[in-house]
């Protein structure tokens, strides 16, 4: 059986709702929300190189390679954000992150 | 641009122009408040000059467009003004009645200076309706005068103006912001937003259907029905009607005065501009239905004005059952049905602007509308009691008055559309003496038995000088109703004439001719 | 070989993810995203993109994961019961998820044409991964280069501005302050008689 | 020009009486317009040779309006019919003009009612000198524009204004009428000219066109319309309700507005439309039927009545009644004749009324009255001849007048005709008991009233007597005079073609063998005809003679043995009763529940209840979806975007 | 119209986004050697200065289609139309928020040197050529703005502002990025021309519209589109109110031109058929999510985000023709609503009683009598939010809704009327303001005076509103040489 691009677009879907679900379905912390992200972006990463590769283009895999820069970039402003908010409210609690509403 | 046109264009934006500069000036002291008062009076007397130069040189015969203004715009529009038969008078209601709208102000003291400057805005955009010539150009005006007098009934209004005033602009801007759409269809359409070509140009009339419902008239009938809904609120017809009766007994009295004078005019007005040129199929097959709406509101209204205890409310709904005569007119879509329901808009222009104007007098003194307040103000104000008895004659359409040269006209020809309409629209003609009587008795008949109105004062002179002109433009036209009737008489008969082109003759009331008499009738027995 | 390769790779790299969104301990869910990325690294080697799947290694396991687990360890989270409201949306969200999942399936259909081997780059560039990509990005792609770093400035400036802290109460040696201390000023002599305080 | 003056000096009087008193001061408002009336009534007699010809003369002043084929002109149609209308016109309105300068002497507001009588007279000569059912309509609603005024002319008295109010709500259910019919004319003849329509008229025999849906007789349909104005303006059966309580107004008003000339325009009318009717069968049927009604109804009222004034205005009524159903089987002349006659023995009663009204200080029950004959034996000998004038004692003018409308009823040979001679016969009998009884009521027997009243009893000034010594003459001589004119054998050349008979409508008489038009058919009827209300009038004299005067408790004894029929007829069948019932009162209630319920409830509830209700209930709902929570708006966005993707899958 | 390429690189197409970079690491040099609030007031002005100089620099250049960097950038009427518009919506904001900075102890010179970075993000995104570039330029900013959310980093409100904003952001920019790999995947290309030429060719690839799909979900977040709309009141509330009036203004003209490139350009009008559904839905769930939701709102913040929600939603109207008055009209609709909004703000920023910044609608109570000017001013701004005519907001809605109605067939005409409907609740809170600062009493005076930086900008902004009906001052015009390109 070969592996064909359809596959890896499977698993990167896959991946990436999984992580979409992480962002609503996560009560806990908001930690858990930036990791999320990391995985729709990992999905996402996959799916450029899976066409990159399989559409012989190597657009998709530079494309990757600034998402996995961006990504980075990212999390580090998420994470300045998480702290700044955590000394703010002392909690990270997705809950506990509802000052404003209505 | 001709010089002609620049003189439309001066009386079009001279009460703009006069705002600004009243906003500008301000109006803290007592003296400057003054100076407020005698500049918009200035500016409205002026304007209304200018509209008489404007009317001297107009030709009555010709139905086509005069003192025309055509230049570019933004947006590929134009801005293009002029006036025929039927927009002039209309210009000449506006300019004529708002001097005398500023002289009905002059006790206001409340933040003089933003009050009139905000009637004369309201003038400029108020003419403006009815001298555009550009779809958007009209809409602009029509939907700007809203601010103005949103702002007036809200500032300036009574106990319930905050209600009165949402009402007002919620509800009619419901009703126009369709048309806008409408305008857009056509403008696509048609590759045209003049209004001089669109009254030429043929709007398909295809029937479809839309859900199952079928459209007769196709599109025409959606784009009537989008301008119907905007001036049936700015009538307003029933039952679109309830917020005029909540604005006119919020409104300060020259609020009402401009509200039941001319604004209402501007639906009736929409009415012969668009729908019944415009969208002449969809107008015929629709007759029917704007009949029934007609006399329910003649009926419904003047029914409720019979029982109502606020006497501007009671005006007011005599106001929509008067509407209700126009539209009936409108849609006879006859010669006498059209002329009437332009004759009834202006003469109910000066009735119910001087009704307003009456219960203004007496509102000052009192500071109550109700009805149960007054009774007996006869034996102390004579003056008064003789003027409101002549409005109240002319409101019910007391023939010599110009109330009845409208209502007769109307019901003529819609007698001749339709003979249910005009059988019950005659009978608004009893109710309304009912229920303008029974204010009448009430009011200023009767002795006095509040003490408060014990040592109420008869009108001053300047009361009675803004009744003046209402008293003669009521009586005179009256009298010599051609003297109106004449100015757009052959530009309504053009009209028609291209209705009538578009959906042939009307089905004639008679089924069977008659023959000679079986025997010659002899002169003589002997 | 290769499908076994890839059906463990993503085996594991879906399980992984799914258990960093459940894992009750913050720390293993990083732990767990590490695995995902790994996993996805070998994904990446499967298909010939052997430097994306070292910047991977590199950067995520390497930077972002440990920045995770600093954080994580720093705020001292609680380790936060999955609170029972999150049962309610769990359906809909997985009904959505089907749905959409379905559909992306369907718009899978556009490269059925491909089921076969990605292509390596060496095969068509006539070099290594690493080097084919190196030539396109400071030239084709010098402008997205150079907005990457922007983006890692502001991300700096983002974090500097956001949690430096100059505290208040902090002592910090100033020297010149030291340097300048003159005895007359800062020294006062007083008779402190028995008895007595100051 | 000289007719033209007739018409528009009594404006000139009002206008000076009406806002020039403040300078002119009181009494020349009321000398002045008095002195323009007496003018104006001197020109109309010496214009009426002038008016009569073959062909009528038009006048035209100036367009009052044009649209479309409508154009109507302010003018006078001047034949025979508007000279006689003329001459009633003027002539009773200056005579009450002098009058009133004695009446009203202690009224505050004298130039006021100088005004409303001047303008009065200014709009009834509009509205018999019309060329145009437009103008025709002018002085129509004008009159009844001065009527609600003259009735409510004691604005302080809250009858009065009930009075007035009602008075014109009612003209304005016939004016309904009469303007749909106009309406009907112009959308069948395409013109309002009388001389037009007229012309056409013969064309649309047995032409029918939609009205209400059906399918209607052009000419009766409109007869009918009209019929139902005149109806309206002359208090007829059904529209008669405010002609009693008009009475309110001050007594010359009564004199002059319901007795001689406005109540009187409804049968005027119907004689101008004598063309229309001529071949408007059903209608005129119609029209005799409810004269005749009318006069019984009224008749019937009249016998129980107790307010002097009311009495007058019922046998008013009454009276009308006649003249209708002689119009009604098509004998204008003859109507026009009672008009005539009626108009100088009704005013005359009614001042008389006053006078005894001013001697008695106001007071108008009969039954506070009796014995005042020896008091006032000038007002006395007045009444007199008015009531015999009325009853029809030969040679007064009622005599003549009557007994030509009883006769040619009867000539008429119709069923209707049959219905209305009857009734006539009948209804002369009452006509004689009531008018006698409020005689011998207010002039014989005890005195009744207060004491105190009595002491102040005086004989009305000679201001008030020499306009009625005109009356009496003419109650005397007009019958007599103008018999030859009217309905004798001058009638055709008199009348011209301001009356029309349509050959079809002629009568045969036997004595003859020939067809005659019914006014000279009736001339050959029977002699018990002739003789019948003659015995008739004389029953019922007698028999008041014999209640109220020879036994007293008589009438008091029959009105409790029949207490029925006695509050049937005292509360005038109880119409008013009934309109308030059926009309009245429901259009309050309607008012009130369009008001509350219709706008208020149903349209503003709809409206508050989406602006208020609906709107803010969204508002609410949503704001429960922002709920702050990040996991929400991430829920939402997928869902979102899962939404977005099945639009493009689907649409794509 | 052909596009001329002039060379790999042509830096000078990108001359604007040149000044603004170097300028910007200029400024954080210069700033971080005057680390005090002298200097960061000086990087503020210089900021300024440099955003109009680039806005300058854009505006003279002229309505020729040049690409830069292989193709990746292009610089045509349209971007440099919402690069001149977005740069001086941000100096403007600069000028605003100064004084705000001051008071709050948030001057430093980051906060200018951000924003500069943010806006050249944004001149990245309207210029964007390729789904790289889009992605860099879209990040730039949002990482720049997630920080500006959260910058006022003691307060929870601001933090929590931040934090939701991040999340989200970066959920959205993973959808767009997901998408753009299917559109990659079925272009085998990232550059717009290319997708176009694709898309050009007939068939539409079931992949490429599942990728559209998603490219516009995450587009629609940053123009705040509903129903990926939900953070914006949050964010408008906590953020710095300087921030929000930022927010407000020039990303929103970013998002959106971005947004036209994304279907016009890359998606070529070939494939209107595809994306117009999903437009028109976005445009109907926005307008309507905008005008009932801010019914009831008390914070004037919040209202504002409400607002522009829905006018995003107004503005989708036009964008949902795919037509060259569709474009015009977006361009149109979002240079007068951010005019409006900067008046707006310019107002709210002032509203400050007792040294405490008050956003409480209740706090505008009768302002006519307090500051008439003021009140005149924002009344003018609020039937032009309303669409009222002849202000300016009637006319931005009547380019929309004339480009909506022109699509063959009528069939955006529901779309219409659902505007209508949107319009009509909307006007009901517009009209709720103009009533609580002319009918309602006044309440206490906020701190006087007024600086003359927002008393200019509001009565500029009220009088462009007021003026635009004579002639549409140039801007109508220039759009439509912008829009030009898609005829």
């Amino acid at each position: 059986m070969e592996i064909g691009l359809t596959h890896y677009l499977t698993v990167a879907s896959i991946l990436f709702i999984v992580g979409i679900f992480g962002i609503f379905l996560n009560r806990k912390n908001v930690i858990i929300i930036l990791m999320s992200i990391e995985l729709m972006l990992l999905a996402v990463n996959i799916n450029f190189v899976a066409f990159s590769t399989h559409l012989n283009d190597l657009g998709g895999q530079v494309f990757t390679m600034f998402v996995l820069t961006v990504a980075a970039a990212e999390a580090a402003i998420g994470l300045a954000i998480l702290v700044c908010f955590h000394r703010n409210r002392g909690t990270i609690a997705v809950e506990d992150v509802a000052m404003m509403k209505g | 641009m001709t010089s002609e046109g620049f003189l439309l264009n001066l009386v079009l934006w001279l009460p703009l122009f006069g705002g600004l500069i009243l906003l500008w000036m301000g109006g803290g002291r007592e003296a400057e408040r003054q100076a407020a008062r005698k500049w918009s009076l200035a500016i409205t007397v002026v304007t209304f000059l200018l509209s008489l130069i404007v009317f001297m040189g107009f030709e009555p015969t010709d139905s086509g467009f005069q003192f025309v203004t055509d230049v570019e715009w933004l947006a590929g529009l134009k801005y293009k003004l002029g006036v025929d038969g039927i927009s002039i008078l209309f210009v000449l209601l506006t300019t004529g009645i708002m001097p005398l709208v500023i002289l009905a102000s002059w006790d206001v003291d409340k933040r003089v200076a933003q009050y009139l400057a905000a009637f004369l805005i309201l003038e400029t955009l108020m003419i403006g309706v009815f001298v555009a010539l550009d779809l958007f150009l009209f809409y602009l005006f029509f939907e700007a005068g809203l601010i103005p007098m949103f702002i007036i009934i809200g500032v300036w209004g009574g106990g319930r103006r905050v209600y009165a005033s949402f009402k007002f602009f919620l509800y009619t801007l419901l009703g126009s912001i369709l048309m806008l759409i409408a305008m857009l269809w056509m403008a696509n359409f048609a590759q045209s937003t003049d209004i001089e070509f669109l009254l030429t140009h043929e709007f398909p009339s295809e029937p479809f259907e839309i859900l199952g419902f079928e459209i007769g008239a196709g599109t025409q009938t959606l784009l009537w029905f989008a301008f119907f809904a905007s001036f049936a609120v700015k009538m307003p017809m029933w039952p679109v009607h309830t917020w005029l009766p909540d604005a006119h007994v919020e409104a300060p009295t020259a609020g009402s005065v401009v509200l039941a004078a001319i604004l209402l005019k501007l639906g009736g007005y929409g009415f012969i501009r668009f729908n019944l040129p415009m969208f002449p199929i969809a107008s015929d097959q629709l007759a029917n239905f704007v009949f029934a709406l007609s006399v329910i509101a003649i009926v419904y209204t003047s029914l409720v004005a019979l029982v109502q205890t606020d006497i501007k409310k009671l005006i007011a709904y005599s106001s929509v059952a008067h509407m209700g005569f126009v539209t009936m007119g409108i849609f006879a879509a006859n010669q006498q049905g059209v002329d009437g329901a332009i004759f009834q808009m202006i003469s109910h222009g000066f009735i119910s602007g001087a009704l307003f104007l009456s219960v203004g007098v007496i509102y000052d003194r009192m500071h109550t509308r109700e009805i149960a307040a007054y009774g007996g103000l006869v034996t102390r104000m004579p003056v008064y009691a003789t003027i409101f008895l002549l409005f109240t004659m002319a409101n019910v359409g007391l023939p010599g008055t110009s109330g009845f040269v409208g209502e007769f006209l109307t019901m003529m020809g819609a007698f001749k559309a339709n003979t249910f309409v005009a059988f019950v629209a005659a009978t608004g003609v009893i109710l309304s003496a009912g229920y303008a009587l029974w204010l009448y008795r009430r009011v200023v008949f009767g002795v006095i038995t509040n003490p408060a109105l014990e040592t109420i004062e008869d009108m001053n002179t300047r009361e009675i000088a803004i009744m003046v002109p209402l008293i003669v433009a009521t009586l005179y036209f009256g009298i010599n109703a051609s003297a109106m009737i004449d100015v757009f008489s052959p530009t309504v008969s053009d009209m028609l004439e291209g209705y009538r082109a578009a959906v042939g003759q009307p089905d004639s009331l008679i089924i069977q001719p008659g023959g000679e008499a079986p025997i010659a009738a002899p002169a003589k027995a002997h | 070989m290769q499908a076994i390769a890839f059906y463990l790779f993503s085996t594991v790299a879906v399980i992984a993810g799914t258990l960093v969104v459940f894992a009750k301990n913050p720390v293993h869910s990083v732990l767990w995203l590490i695995l995902a990325f790994f996993s996805t690294a070998g994904l990446f080697v499967l298909m010939g993109a052997e430097f994306l799947a070292m910047l991977l290694m590199i950067i995520y396991v390497g930077a972002v994961a440990v920045l995770f687990l600093f954080v994580v360890m720093m705020l001292d989270i609680d380790f936060a019961e999955l609170r029972g409201s999150v049962a309610q949306y769990l359906p809909l969200g997985l009904a959505i998820g089907v749905v959409l999942m379905v559909e992306l399936t369907v718009g899978f259909a556009a490269w059925t044409g491909l089921e076969r081997d990605a292509i390596e780059a060496s095969a068509v560039y006539g070099t290594t991964n690493a080097h084919a990509l190196g030539a396109v990005v400071y030239t084709k792609y010098v402008y997205a280069f150079q907005a990457a770093g922007l983006i890692l400035l502001v991300a700096m400036i983002g974090a500097i501005v956001l949690t430096l802290r100059t505290r208040e109460g902090v002592r910090k040696q100033d020297v010149w302050a030291q340097m300048q201390r003159d005895p007359k000023t800062a020294v006062e002599l007083k008779d402190v008689r028995p008895g007595q305080s100051l | 020009m000289y007719y033209s003056l007739i018409v528009l000096l009594p404006l000139l009087g009002a206008l000076i009486a009406g806002f020039g008193a403040r300078w002119i001061g009181d009494r020349m408002a009321q000398v002045i317009p008095s002195a323009i009336l007496v003018l104006v009534a001197l020109m109309s007699w010496v214009g009426l040779p002038g008016a009569i010809a073959a062909d009528p003369e038009h006048i035209t002043w100036f367009r009052w309006m044009e649209s479309g084929a409508l154009a109507v002109d302010w003018g006078i149609r001047l034949d025979t019919l508007t000279g006689v209308m003329l001459i009633v016109v003027t002539t009773v309105s200056a005579i009450v003009h002098v009058y009133s300068m004695g009446y009203m002497s202690h009224d505050p507001s004298k130039p006021r009612f100088f005004a409303y009588l001047s303008l009065f007279t200014f709009a009834m000569l509009m509205l018999v000198t019309a060329d145009n059912f437009v103008q025709l309509f002018f002085g129509w609603e004008g009159v009844g524009l001065a009527s609600y005024l003259l009735i409510g002319f004691w604005h302080h008295k809250d009858s009065a204004n009930a009075a007035s109010m009602k008075a014109f709500i009612v003209n304005r259910v016939g004016d309904f009428g009469l303007a749909l019919g106009i309406f009907a004319i112009f959308a069948i003849f395409g013109s309002l000219d009388f001389g037009v329509v007229f012309a056409e008229i013969p064309n649309k025999i047995g032409a029918t066109f939609s009205f209400l849906g059906y399918e209607m007789g052009v000419l009766n349909t409109i007869g009918f319309l009209l019929f139902v104005g005149a109806m309206g303006k002359s208090a007829q059966f059904f529209l008669h309700t405010w002609l009693p309580d008009a009475m309110e107004g001050p007594t010359p008003v009564s004199a002059l507005i319901h007795a001689a000339t406005m109540v009187t325009a409804g049968v005027f009318l119907v004689c101008r439309m004598s063309p229309l009717y001529e071949f408007a069968p059903a209608a005129s049927t119609f029209i005799t039927y409810i004269g005749a009604t009318t006069a019984l109804f009224a008749a019937t009222v009249g016998l129980v009545q107790n307010d002097i004034k009311r009495i007058v205005a019922y046998s008013t009524c009454s009276q009308l009644g006649y003249m209708f159903f002689a119009a009604g089987v098509g004998a204008y002349e003859a109507a026009m004749f009672h008009l005539f006659t009626h108009a100088f023995f009704k005013a005359l009663l009614f001042l008389g009324c006053g006078s005894v009204i001013h001697a008695m200080q106001d007071e108008q029950d009969i039954r506070k009255m009796g014995g005042l004959w020896s008091m006032i034996i000038p007002t006395y000998m007045l009444m007199i001849v008015g009531t015999m004038a009325l009853t029809g004692v030969p040679p007064f003018a009622g005599f003549f007048s009557k007994d030509m409308v009883i006769e040619v009823a009867h000539a008429a040979h119709s069923t209707s005709g049959t219905y209305a001679f009857a009734l006539g016969i009948l209804v002369a009998a009452m006509t004689a008991f009531y008018s006698w009884r409020l005689i011998f009521k207010v002039f014989h027997g005890p005195r009744n009233g207060d004491p105190e009243a009595y002491a102040h009893i005086h004989e009305s000034p000679p201001v008030m007597l020499i306009p009625m010594g005109v009356l009496f003459i003419g109650s005397i001589v007009a019958g007599g005079v103008f018999y030859e004119y009217f309905v004798g054998d001058g009638a055709h050349d008199f009348w011209g073609h301001s009356i029309v008979h349509a050959s079809q409508n002629y009568v045969y008489v036997e004595k003859y063998d020939k067809m005659y038009d019914i006014v000279h058919a009736a001339h050959y009827v029977p002699f018990w005809v002739k003789a019948a209300p003659f015995f008739a009038m004389l029953a019922g004299t007698a028999l008041a003679f014999y209640m109220y005067i020879l036994h007293p408790g008589l009438a008091e004894r029959t009105r409790k043995a029949s207490p029925g029929v006695y509050d049937f007829l005292l509360n005038k069948w109880y119409f008013d009763e009934l309109y308030q019932t059926i009309f009245v009162r429901p259009a309050m209630a309607l008012g009130r529940l369009f008001w509350k319920k219709g706008d208020g409830k149903t349209i503003d509830g709809a409206i508050d209840g989406l602006s208020m209700g609906v709107i803010p209930a969204v508002t609410a709902l949503y704001a429960r979806a922002q709920s702050g929570y990040v996991f929400h708006y991430a829920l939402a966005m997928f869902v979102g975007v899962a939404a977005l993707v099945t639009f493009a899958v689907a649409g794509g | 119209m052909t596009p001329v390429n002039q060379g790999p690189l042509n830096l000078l197409a990108a001359a604007p986004e040149m000044i603004l970079a170097i300028g910007a690491l200029a400024l954080l040099m210069l700033g971080v050697f005057r680390q005090n609030q002298a200097g960061a007031t000086l990087v503020l002005w210089l900021t300024i200065a440099l955003l109009v100089l680039a806005g300058f620099v854009a505006f003279i250049g002229g309505t020729d289609v040049q690409y830069a960097f292989g193709g990746v950038f292009v610089s045509d009427g349209v971007s440099r139309f919402a690069k001149v518009f977005i740069f001086f919506g941000t100096a403007v904001t600069l000028i605003l928020s100064r004084t705000y900075l001051m008071r709050a102890n948030l001057l430093i010179f980051e906060f200018p040197v951000l924003v500069a970075l943010a806006a050249l993000g944004m001149a990245m995104m309207v210029s964007a050529a390729d789904l790289i570039s889009l992605y860099m330029g879209l990040e730039l900013q949002s990482l720049a703005l997630y920080v500006l959310a959260s910058f006022r980093r003691d307060s929870v409100k601001s933090t929590e502002a931040g934090l939701k904003y991040f999340v989200l952001g970066a959920l959205s920019s993973g959808l767009l990025l997901f998408g753009s790999s299917f559109v990659y995947g079925a272009a085998v290309s990232t550059e717009f021309t290319r997708i176009a030429e694709v898309v050009a060719q007939g068939e539409i690839n079931v992949g490429m519209v599942i990728g559209l799909a998603f490219v516009l979900a995450g587009l629609a977040f940053k123009i705040s589109a509903a129903p990926f709309h939900m953070w914006t009141p949050d964010v408008y509330e906590g953020a710095p109110t300087p921030v929000t009036a930022f927010f407000a203004t020039a990303p929103k003209m970013a998002a959106a031109v971005l947004m036209v490139r994304v279907l016009y350009d890359g998606f070529g009008v070939g494939a209107v058929d595809d994306w117009q559904l999903i437009v028109a839905f976005l445009a109907a769930a926005s307008m309507l999510v905008g005008s009932i939701a801010a019914i009831g709102q008390t914070d004037i913040k919040r209202l504002m985000a409400y607002s522009s929600i829905g006018h995003m939603g107004f503005a989708l109207v036009g964008m949902a023709a795919g037509t060259e008055a569709g474009a015009e009209s977006v361009l149109v609709y979002l240079a007068v609503y951010m005019v409006m909004n900067l008046g707006v703000f310019a107002y709210i920023l002032t509203m400050r009683r007792n040294g405490v910044a008050m956003t409480k609608i209740s706090d505008l109570s009768g302002l006519w009598q307090r500051d008439s000017f003021s009140a005149l001013c924002l009344t003018a701004l609020m039937f032009s939010l309303a669409g009222i005519p002849p202000l300016a907001g009637f006319w931005a809605k009547f380019y929309t809704f004339g480009a909506a109605i022109a699509v063959e067939e009528g069939k955006l005409v529901w779309l219409l009327v659902i505007a209508t409907i949107a319009a009509v609740i909307s006007a009901f809170y517009y009209l709720r303001l103009v009533k609580i600062m002319l009918f309602d009493d006044p309440v206490e005076e906020f701190d006087g005076p007024m600086g003359s930086e927002f008393r200019v900008v509001l009565g500029i902004s009220a009088a462009i509103m007021l003026l635009f009906v004579i002639g549409g001052l140039g801007v109508t015009e220039m759009a439509a040489d912008a829009a030009s390109i898609y005829r």
